[in-house]
């Protein structure tokens, strides 16, 4: 947390009355409490995601892609804690960190910064386990689920750790001065870029392209979005670590971008298609919180509704050109995300502004050029890596298992198939198995009387 | 004996439903089907995948009449039914060879005699 | 924010410990973590409210409801920060705010109480969101989405801004003494009148008082009262502007309002019709909700528990009487937020106590008959206003465009119609468009290997 | 809240910097703040039990199952306003308080501990109603509605206030040194016991066994659980009372124990079905918070891991085997909240640890084998007091009236018989009624142009 | 050939596909329809808006058997589907001039004779 | 005329659909179904219950269609909706007595030529 911390303190100094009391070495119960809160709001994002992804595929593959989400918080979850969380934030080198705080030894209640040490990694959890997940949209409706578990639970290692060290854990990309307040580059470009070489590697499924596939239920689109935009009010908001004025920035610009971009995708839509769309709306909501991620606390709420507004063209087109290839990236992860990422991270390098962050940088228009080509740069070296250990890992994964459903399950559905559950039943024709083979002990109390 | 099959649009079905019981017919199984017919397609846009509904919502009606009331059972879904537009649906007379009331066993006439 | 906050400032300096530190120039970090989540907490009713409403449409009109609250999230959202804010807490007249912080020019991260102005800014803005929102429950399946959309942005800012003003933001009726904690009148009785205005200007759907008209997903209604309830505990817990005793009471009158609410409305449905009803028990959580909104940090908990129970009565008796008259106000805004909000007003003259509260006043039960004609006042004042405006913001709007579906859409649907989508779709007979319109890049593209 | 208060107020005198700032007699904001917010949670915690249980049952009991759940938050929140909170931590004797607190005399905004006892009550108020509508999952589809209201009436003044009473209200539990941080015995082996006790006295349902009874909307109980896990933070988090290290620690322990008892269900599941099921992460996820739940703020979080790993094991073979059996406890109430509740307390007495929270004690791991001991009494007197309780009340309930749905309406479902409403309604064959009886007054308006 | 089409009680469903496939009957299509005959209508509030249900749940049949099976496979859905209240159904024997089996081509009596 | 009565999968209607119109008929009602046969059960696990899946989703096709157009239809359905595989379903013929486009009162032939 190092770097990013120091800035937070600083910031902090200036806006906190107490600050007196704000040694390094002291919690403060405001800031916990405001962590605290983050903390359960980011990890409420996962199961929203769950419906957000769930809502746009077909239901017959309902459960498939809402389990990808919430296995993640199995997964993703227990290897954050054992050796993520120590990987990103230990000290290490420039590029990734090392074991010392491997199953959380030395991670207690003391302070990091005003908060305690423990309640910062649960914070930091909550993102690598959203981060693994948002890869799913690329690759549901086909994609086995034990691989999946495999790939997530490697790649958290092996992509998300490092990369979250080189941003926030002290490592180079932090050093070099790249502004990330709460995850463009790390969380979004991430796995935007995950997410797109995921589905180039599985390929399309099978009806991609010669079929309509349209979302089975849009209002769990909707209600994956609205409790996204809660969430994420944890987010962006508890990306300050802690309840101060650079906090407030960040969630009221996490109002304002999405609510922008939300406008300016209603025009478009309108223009462009003569409909005003939910799906559309409620993509437009995740891109202008992807895009204001970086930013959040670094720019003032007038250049929040711009980036928010401006967010919206790339995605846009992207999105309607994607489909059109033969790039299944089948919800659109790359587009909303990895796009959006990039979008929000060279605008931060245009929009940011030291004088509402001290703790920030100058932009390009407040006459820092350079900030646009280390944002370009960050980006760019978080989306190769990315890129190339995504690839590396499911090749590999490849060579061991089948990663990609039989043509006949992908038809039936991997509800039925990897799960044997239906996300919908009514339970005509089921048959009761199993009643004969109750075993002894059982069948005793089967003789039970049914009332007392 | 006879079994109706008629597919009508589902905002008549109220209508329907109200000439029958005034016809005195009274025996009637509603499914929801979806057809194709001379109705201009309905295009939806998901996220910049077009797609052409080519599939209308509608309503099939079953009814089992005996022969003396097949006449006035069309008539009363025609007239109710209709609206003008292409859309409206049909109307199918199939010979039945058999009725039975599962309750009672009672068979084609009488097995299509409502209960008072 | 003025008197408002001078109101808050003296109570907050009865039970805060450390209220030396609680000068007007500075944060108090545990106010700030509060206001934080209070505002997340009422962004998210805006999305609550559409699964609210959106459950209680038929199933082809489900996402042109839920749009109508989501798409306010967009539009009022946008144009609050632009000018709404400044309109409504501008320091102006008596009667409106100015442009002096349009574009939220000075708002900033100083201190406005002990929180920063942003965040006031941003908290308040989550009340103009809902309030449009909340209209749309009178206009739902019939009115053309576009025309909606310019009705609520122009009614923010004719309507919401000034009608804060008045209550909150240094305006006629705050100075009169008016107590509203959260917005009965402001967001309720405002609300409740404009849907009934709206409901009669678009006339009544062709097929009300013909067709029985039903919910089509009763679980989503469960669904929305439930966030809507959990939301709420920010909108009223959060108007106390700190953490401190007022906001848990406000807090916790607003569980048991609601909940004596929920107790009376079983009762009562149980003696009326013999069955005790999902759709009635979600309905009580509401009104029971919009009573105490007025009242929330001005009474004690016992008067809480006893206004809840009150206001059951008028809201459930005139839901009955409404839907045998000709006016299709389709989801009962005025019942429930006009009724609610005018029956949580007039108690507030009632039960309110100086003694809780020293920044409230005291009602006729503690001796001030006056504070009754008050509240009576300021409600009539608001819905006056609210009415006639309204009224004149949709005759001119149908003068410029038809703001009324054409008849065949309404059969059909306004998710087909207006939107080009549908809540819940199989994908059977959908026919895939599009393939032969790719552009060549794309097509290069399509050319790609489906694996790599 | 006597006993527990003061270990809490001693181990926050060793995080809080403010400390000084921290006599009996003065509020926190900080802390306040936090547990404003934790009720907020706790109290979405019923809304989303509703939908984890409504998505269990078949769609024609949905309503009638989710109606369970809020039904409680009106009769149990007002009860417990009126009497049971009074009865919980009324001074009274070591086996029940007193009447001292009734309608809330003198529960104010004076504080308790750091926070106005007024919130403590309001807290401790989700908590009751919560506990209420967990023992429904055992009754479902055949307890008639109004009995059931009764019931969960009657428990929660004759079980649930008691019981709270003896752990946490200085009752002879808490004395005894029974450690239950948030409720593993009080509310979860009690809710737990009671449940089983229910199903066994209403009978199973009449196709229980012969025909297969599946979940309708798997959706429905994904989002009940991961909205259930947010709302624990709320629940755990909370039960420190304050925003300190501890409930940062309780906090961090509710995210790691669910996340490794999924891992661990995952495995089972794969292990002996070859498939890994939605329905089964999700009951995971509410074993691992429940076994968390008295350990939470007393176990280091590696601990957590293991112990949330642990729990999966009995509840996932008693799940099993339970519908083996002739016992319709229909969603297994007691294996995921009586069976996990019962492995938490135990684990508890095994992982505690006086290191990390001095406010709790060492367990069997760290040489105490006697809290083992303590563990198990106060589970056993718990499971033995609401047994026979919850027996008694129920046999007196049916001397009076019928408790158990007529045959038929089991067949037909309770949604339409006892709430004469469907979750899922399309309108079909639906006839307007009514309209003739329209009173004149209303026949007036009915006149009334449908336009302006 | 035979189409005997039969509406039953949904709750019956169970019962009647076990008496079939022990009737050697395997070949069976089904489908949710609503049905109004005899019964009393439901009556329903939604917010002060009270409805009768006229159509109630029904599960339909569509069975096709060679002419031998005809009579066994109507007794066997009459005796599992029976109540005796009002309500249980009817079936409707219909002829049929050729079944095709998709799969194979085969026809009529072939067509319905399940694979082994 | 005759109605024409085919269970389907439901991933090949699309095919099935194309193939109809390219056959130029136009006029057809579809509704979702299941279907038991010849296919394996799949077996689903619920919290420790296990269930067969006795019954497949499938689509059930009803088409009117005059008599020169019988073969071809069918023709055109078996073709389309062929895998090989066990579940591809069921081909219907039965005889229609009348049939009557609710529009325009037209009957038989003419009620199921399509408008232009
Ligand atoms: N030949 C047919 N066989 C089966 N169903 C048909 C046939 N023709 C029409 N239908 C059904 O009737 C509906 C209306 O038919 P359509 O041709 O669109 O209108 P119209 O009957 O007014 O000319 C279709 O959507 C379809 O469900
Ligand atoms: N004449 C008919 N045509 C088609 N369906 C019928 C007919 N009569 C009854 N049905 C179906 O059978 C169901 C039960 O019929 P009903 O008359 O209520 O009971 P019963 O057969 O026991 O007298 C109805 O709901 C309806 O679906
Ligand atoms: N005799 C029948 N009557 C009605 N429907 C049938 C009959 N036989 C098969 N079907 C339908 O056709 C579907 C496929 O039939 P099945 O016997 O499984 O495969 P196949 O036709 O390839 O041998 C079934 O699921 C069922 O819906």
């Amino acid at each position: 947390m190092a770097k990013r911390f120091l800035l937070v303190v600083a910031t902090l100094a200036l806006v906190v009355p107490c600050a007196y009391a704000q040694e390094a070495s002291s919690l403060s119960g405001a800031d916990t409490a405001w962590m605290l809160v983050s903390t359960a709001l980011v990890l409420l994002m996962t199961p929203a995601l769950a419906f957000f992804y769930g809502g746009l595929v077909r239901s017959k593959n309902t459960l498939n892609t809402m389990m990808m989400s919430f296995v993640a918080l199995g997964v993703s979850g227990v290897l954050w804690a054992l050796v993520g969380y120590s990987l990103a934030f230990g000290k290490g080198t420039a590029f990734v960190g090392d074991f010392s705080m491997a199953l959380l030894s030395g991670v207690g209640l003391e302070p990091d910064g005003s908060i305690p040490s423990l309640l910062f990694m649960g914070f930091q959890g909550t993102f690598a386990i959203i981060t693994a997940a948002l890869i799913s949209g690329a690759v549901v409706e086909r994609m086995r689920f034990v691989p999946y578990m495999v790939f997530i639970a490697v790649w958290g290692l092996l992509v998300y750790a490092p990369v979250t060290h080189w941003v926030w854990g002290g490592g180079w990309l932090g050093e070099m001065g790249a502004l990330d307040f709460a995850g463009g580059a790390v969380v979004h470009v991430n796995a935007g870029i995950a997410a797109v070489v995921a589905a180039l590697v599985l390929g399309a499924r099978k009806d991609y392209g010669n079929e309509a596939i349209i979302p089975h239920n849009v209002p769990f689109v909707l209600l994956g979005a609205g409790v996204l935009w809660f969430g994420w009010f944890g987010f962006n908001g508890g990306s300050a670590l802690a309840a101060d004025g650079i906090a407030a920035l960040a969630l009221v610009n996490t109002m304002l971008a999405p609510a922008a971009c939300l406008v300016t995708w209603t025009l478009l839509d309108h223009m462009v298609t003569r409909k005003i769309t939910a799906v559309g709306i409620a993509t437009a909501i995740v891109v202008g919180l992807v895009a204001i991620t970086p930013a959040a606390g670094f720019v003032t709420p007038a250049s929040a509704l711009a980036l928010g507004a401006l967010a919206a063209f790339p995605s846009y087109f992207i999105i309607r050109w994607r489909v059109r290839t033969s790039v299944d990236d089948s919800l659109d992860v790359f587009a909303a995300h990895g796009v959006g990422g990039l979008t929000g991270a060279l605008l931060t390098g245009v929009f940011a502004s030291a004088a509402i962050n001290a703790g920030g940088a100058d932009g390009l228009l407040f006459g820092n050029a350079g900030q646009v080509g280390i944002q370009a740069l960050s980006v760019l070296a978080v989306a190769i890596y990315s890129g190339a250990v995504t690839f590396v890992i499911l090749k590999v994964l490849g060579q061991v298992t089948e990663i990609r459903a039989a043509a006949d399950d992908e038809g039936i559905g991997m509800d039925i198939t990897d799960h044997g559950e239906e996300a919908y039943a009514d339970g005509e024709g089921a048959v009761l198995l199993d009643r004969t083979e109750v075993p002894l002990e059982a069948n005793g109390l089967n003789g039970m009387q049914p009332t007392l | 004996m006879k079994l109706i099959k008629a597919i009508i649009r589902p905002n008549k079905l109220t209508d329907v439903l109200r000439g029958l019981y005034a016809a005195e017919v009274f025996g009637i199984t509603v499914s929801r089907v979806r057809g194709h017919g001379g109705e201009v397609d309905a295009v939806e846009t998901y996220r910049g995948t077009t797609v052409k509904m080519e599939l209308r919502d509608k309503i099939m009606l079953d009814i089992g009449v005996s022969d003396s009331f097949v006449e006035r059972t069309v008539s009363v879904i025609q007239r109710c039914a209709r609206t003008g537009s292409v859309g409206d649906g049909k109307i199918f007379i199939l010979p039945v060879e058999k009725v039975v009331r599962v309750r009672t066993g009672e068979t084609d006439t009488e097995a299509v005699t409502p209960v008072q």
